[in-house]
């Protein structure tokens, strides 16, 4: 199918979609649903060096058009991640990209470590924009020299693809984007989401028990586009785009911006076969428009 | 209990019944069998409704089979327009969802213990129930005689008695006034209501060691497993996940005081 | 009506209700539909201190319970709006606040100088965040030190309370806010649009001429409360919440979030008198609940 | 002309006509008489649509009175809800707004000239002239048969020509085609259509010196002059906005070359 087929870097993924990280659970829960391995990967949720319970309840509400959530990066952790998921992930033959997040440079190193003794990892995405845990989320994707700190460190242990996946909350988005091409970054995805707070005002209370919590879904997509726009300016590696994508059309904004990949979050809640219905869109599209998708991408940019 | 295979099918809504302002009946036309057991949830989305509201609402079975069915009580949007849908508009429905009511145990009387629309996944078991022959005890309460949707359903499958807080209706208080002289040896409780007072009547079957089965409500984005945002507090620590280890579950798993599972409502909502 | 009045630092409000700047003309447009003057107040569309023309068309477009705009600050000019607008406001009663934009500060100080010498502006915003023109919008207010700067000038010319309007893309806006209040301002709104793009996938376009646009709406509504929350945290001078405001529901949100007054913005387009009807609904529930604007301010933050 | 006193109003849908897959007329019903001109808009949006779509859709009126009705053709999510709308369904409705039709002057005989769904304030207009006894010309085209809505109303009131871009009726080409034959002195033209055609019209007007008027249609957020969203250039230099300079102004004023004020709508838009 090679209408669809995109290279990112070395890789090179059958179609140029994805889920994205913490909406698609480690990619085994579909079974009812599709054949995962037809997308162009997965994005596994955020993997710690251990198992982390995440935040108390609650960890969501819904805002127009969008979402709150304050997951606090609950996971099963990178070991059981390679015992216990990622052999039925490579068995059945899924492109999978780890998403990865520590609170510092040297975890960062050792998940990476860890992931580096395994097959069947595609890529690794570096989740350096958590929005809802107290240390080392943020900080590190606001700030150039963190960003390129951890992507430097990262690079040195692993052979894999490297992703780094930015924050709409960095003030120089182009620059942290630039530290992380130069510290040896293979693509960058955007965008995390942008912390948002919802108050129930029959009571008077916060929505959320973490105060506040990422804002994902079709109303974050306006944003999320034009950071891709920008990010395609600001660097020569390529950009995967995120941000309430939920269709076809969503996801050819984002290929026409210059996304050269994009990934599926929120939309999946709703439907759990979207990121599969986006790839059959692509594929009609491709194919009513005698086009491709390395056609197809930065077209509007013309 | 095995669970039946989960699929996403866009269904029209084959009728709409209402029980007074708050309550409506919404049967779906069913392609095929929706083989869902007691207990277990389906999430419910308009298929016109665009991007808002966003997210599908977990609503137990009342029924299932080829006309599955829920009652839905109107507290937001996403039920608003529920409570609006005209036969013919289509829905999406993803299920069935988690883990049913557990088998009752044939050596004890099931107390069935509702509170307002929650009342749904019981009549749910009472049906089943009375298949096999079973005539459970059922405490239903409410805030007021308005406040109890489908009292003639569990009237006809079980020895019901009633609870209102204002007593316009059967026993003024609450279920747990009812629980604590009709509980003895023998008994076994299924419920599903309001937390605070799932928590009550949790402690109570505690105390008198008596098995008790909840069914839980939190907010759920998916319904399946993969957001990760229905948790409740468990009593052997960490979180448990209403979706995938609910929303039917031991009530002795949770920890009452441990999160704020249960949003208050508060009356009187500006908007 | 003591229930609704409420103090923005030396300015007495009767209410807490405004109308957004760029989302209420000039506030004579409203004849038909309500007495404008019983509003705590308006904020006038930006004010340069030459008129502009604005930008080429398209200039808006419409996203997930939001919207773009790329008007570029199409006004009357300073001048104009003080001989053809304000004696008609005055006489009308309305309380007026002046909101101005210019790209440089010698520019901010003239038409700051121009109103000090009319009386009927009961404050003068400084918009240092608009997205949406190619000098010195967002320059001004993603920067602590440029903002200041502003807000120090415009201070020594004017007795007018100040308020300078925040850009959500300030990579740390709490020292933005610090900055400004340092400099003399007396309040500070929140927030201004984030920018945002949209592209037509069946013409393979960007959807507005400016290619950007700022995304305004329901849809930003949990980001305006989040930053909202936050800066009440950094200063002590009181915030003005703005952002997707359309119900008496989401007033009350960036009330008990701890703003002070509120702004009504892009749900004056689908309704006129969004504003008169979020401000009758501020006064039923302060009467219904027996209580003030002034209890209810920061009540969520308990 | 004076314009009428403009209000927000909820009304509750009094009938839906469909006339093909993709044109509607939809009629309200206004609890006082919507004194609307020829050539003016109302902005119109599903009271029960909550947030999105989130901005009134601009619809010139086809009717006024006391059961006001516009024709709409379905082209994004705003115009597929009207499209679905059931009678009894509550819109908010504000207007009237804009600059209605100019009088026609007297000495002159009317040239309607109408693409597609711009044909609503033309058949309103020439019920107008119908009025006063004026019997104008019409030029209606199309892409294909299937795009002239409500010809039959023209056909009525007018001397109807049609053009059609495939020839499945009337004279295969386009409105200039036939307006270059026919157009003469003592001739004016009112003209709605896709800004290409207007252009078109206009250059031809202007050309044989023939008085144009036309109905622009921009997107506009609200339609009473306060976000300026809705410009288009003017050759007097700077912009005009639609909704309160125009919709309906002299041709001449418009610099159609200056902006995109029409959005270019490709065929076989991906969903
Ligand atoms: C397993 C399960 C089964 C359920 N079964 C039923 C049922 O049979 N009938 C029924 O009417 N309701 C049921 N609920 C609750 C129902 O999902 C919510 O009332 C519904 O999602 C509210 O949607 P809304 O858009 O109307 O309200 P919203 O506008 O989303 O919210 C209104 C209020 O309801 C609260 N709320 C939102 N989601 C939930 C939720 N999932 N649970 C509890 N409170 C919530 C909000 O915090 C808010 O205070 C069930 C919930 C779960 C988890
Ligand atoms: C004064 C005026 C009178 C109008 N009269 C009529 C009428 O009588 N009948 C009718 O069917 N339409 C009329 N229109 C056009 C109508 O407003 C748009 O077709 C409508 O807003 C599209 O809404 P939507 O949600 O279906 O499409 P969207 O999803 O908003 O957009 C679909 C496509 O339509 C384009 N579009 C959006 N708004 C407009 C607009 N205002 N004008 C032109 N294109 C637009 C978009 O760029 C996009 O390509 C009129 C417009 C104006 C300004
Ligand atoms: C419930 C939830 C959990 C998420 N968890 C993660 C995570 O673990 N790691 C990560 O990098 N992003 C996480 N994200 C962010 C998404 O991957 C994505 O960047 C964001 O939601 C925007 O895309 P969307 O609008 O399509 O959802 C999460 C998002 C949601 C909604
Ligand atoms: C069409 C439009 C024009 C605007 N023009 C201005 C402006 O001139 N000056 C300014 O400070 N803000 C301007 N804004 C921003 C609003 O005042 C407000 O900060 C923003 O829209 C968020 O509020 P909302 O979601 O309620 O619209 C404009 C917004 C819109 C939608
Ligand atoms: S609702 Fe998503 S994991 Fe339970
Ligand atoms: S539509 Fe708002 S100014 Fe014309």
């Amino acid at each position: 199918m090679s209408r669809l087929s995109i290279r990112i870097g070395s890789l090179e993924l059958a179609n140029p979609v994805l889920t994205a990280s913490g909406t698609f659970g480690y990619g085994l829960e579909y079974d009812d649903f599709f054949e995962v391995k037809e997308l162009g990967g997965i994005c596994t949720k955020g993997l710690s060096l251990h198992p982390r319970p995440g935040n108390p309840p609650e960890r969501i509400c819904e805002t127009p058009a969008g979402m709150l959530n304050a997951i606090g990066l609950a996971n099963v952790g990178v070991e059981a991640f390679c015992t216990e998921k990622l052999p039925e992930l490579r068995e059945r033959g899924v492109t999978v990209v780890a998403n990865i997040f520590a609170s510092s440079i040297e975890d960062f190193v050792a998940i990476a470590e860890r992931l580096e003794r395994e097959t069947g990892v595609a890529a690794i995405e570096l989740n350096v924009s958590c929005p809802n845990v107290s240390h080392g989320g943020l900080e590190f994707g606001k700030d150039p020299k963190l960003s390129a700190q951890v992507t430097a460190a990262v690079r040195k242990v692993t052979a894999s693809p490297l992703w780094v996946k930015m924050s709409p909350e960095a003030g120089d988005l182009a620059a942290v984007a630039r530290a992380c091409e130069d510290a040896g970054a293979d693509a960058l995805t955007a965008i995390n989401t942008i912390r948002g707070m919802s108050i129930d005002v029959t009571a008077a209370k916060l929505r959320l028990a973490n105060r506040t919590g990422g804002f994902s879904g079709p109303a974050l997509r306006p944003v999320a586009l034009r950071i891709v726009w920008e990010l395609v300016d600001a660097v020569k590696i390529p950009i995967i785009g995120i941000g309430g994508i939920g269709n076809t059309r969503d996801a050819l904004e984002f290929l026409m911006a210059g996304a050269r990949a994009i990934q599926v979050g929120t939309a999946s809640f709703s439907d759990p076969c979207a990121a599969k219905k986006v790839l059959d869109g692509l594929r009609a599209y491709c194919e009513a428009e005698d086009t491709s998708i390395e056609q197809l991408v930065g077209c509007a940019r013309a | 209990m095995e669970t039946a295979r989960r699929s996403l099918t866009v269904m029209p809504l084959l009728r709409r019944e209402s029980i007074g302002d708050a309550y409506h009946i919404l049967t779906f036309n069913a392609p095929a069998v929706v083989d869902a057991a007691a207990g277990q949830f389906v999430m419910v989305r308009g298929a016109e409704w665009g991007d808002a509201p966003l997210l599908p609402r977990p609503m137990s079975y009342l029924t299932a089979g080829r006309a599955p069915s829920i009652l839905i009580k109107v507290v937001g949007e996403g039920t608003t327009r529920m409570a609006r849908a005209e036969p013919g508009e289509p829905f999406a429905l993803l299920g069935p969802l988690g883990i049913p009511w557990r088998e009752h145990s044939s050596d004890r009387t099931p107390v069935l213990v509702a509170g307002g629309v929650g009342v749904a996944p019981l009549v749910f078991l009472a049906q089943r129930l009375a298949q096999v022959g079973v005539k459970p005890i059922a405490v239903y309460g409410g805030r007021t005689a308005k406040d109890l949707p489908l009292d003639d359903l569990l009237a006809d499958l079980c020895d019901l008695r009633i609870t209102t807080e204002d007593g316009s209706r059967g026993r003024k208080g609450r279920v747990t006034d009812e629980l604590e002289e009709l509980l003895g040896a023998g008994m076994e409780i299924f419920t599903c209501g309001p937390d605070r007072m799932m928590a009550a009547v949790a402690a109570l079957a505690a105390d008198r060691d008596i098995p008790c089965e909840v069914s839980l409500e939190t907010p759920m984005a998916c319904g399946y497993g993969v957001c990760l945002g229905c948790p409740v507090k468990s009593t052997e620590g960490g979180y448990l996940y209403a979706c995938t280890q609910g929303p039917c579950m031991n009530a002795r798993r949770v920890d009452w005081a441990g999160g704020e599972h249960a949003p208050v409502r508060a009356p009187g909502a500006p908007s």
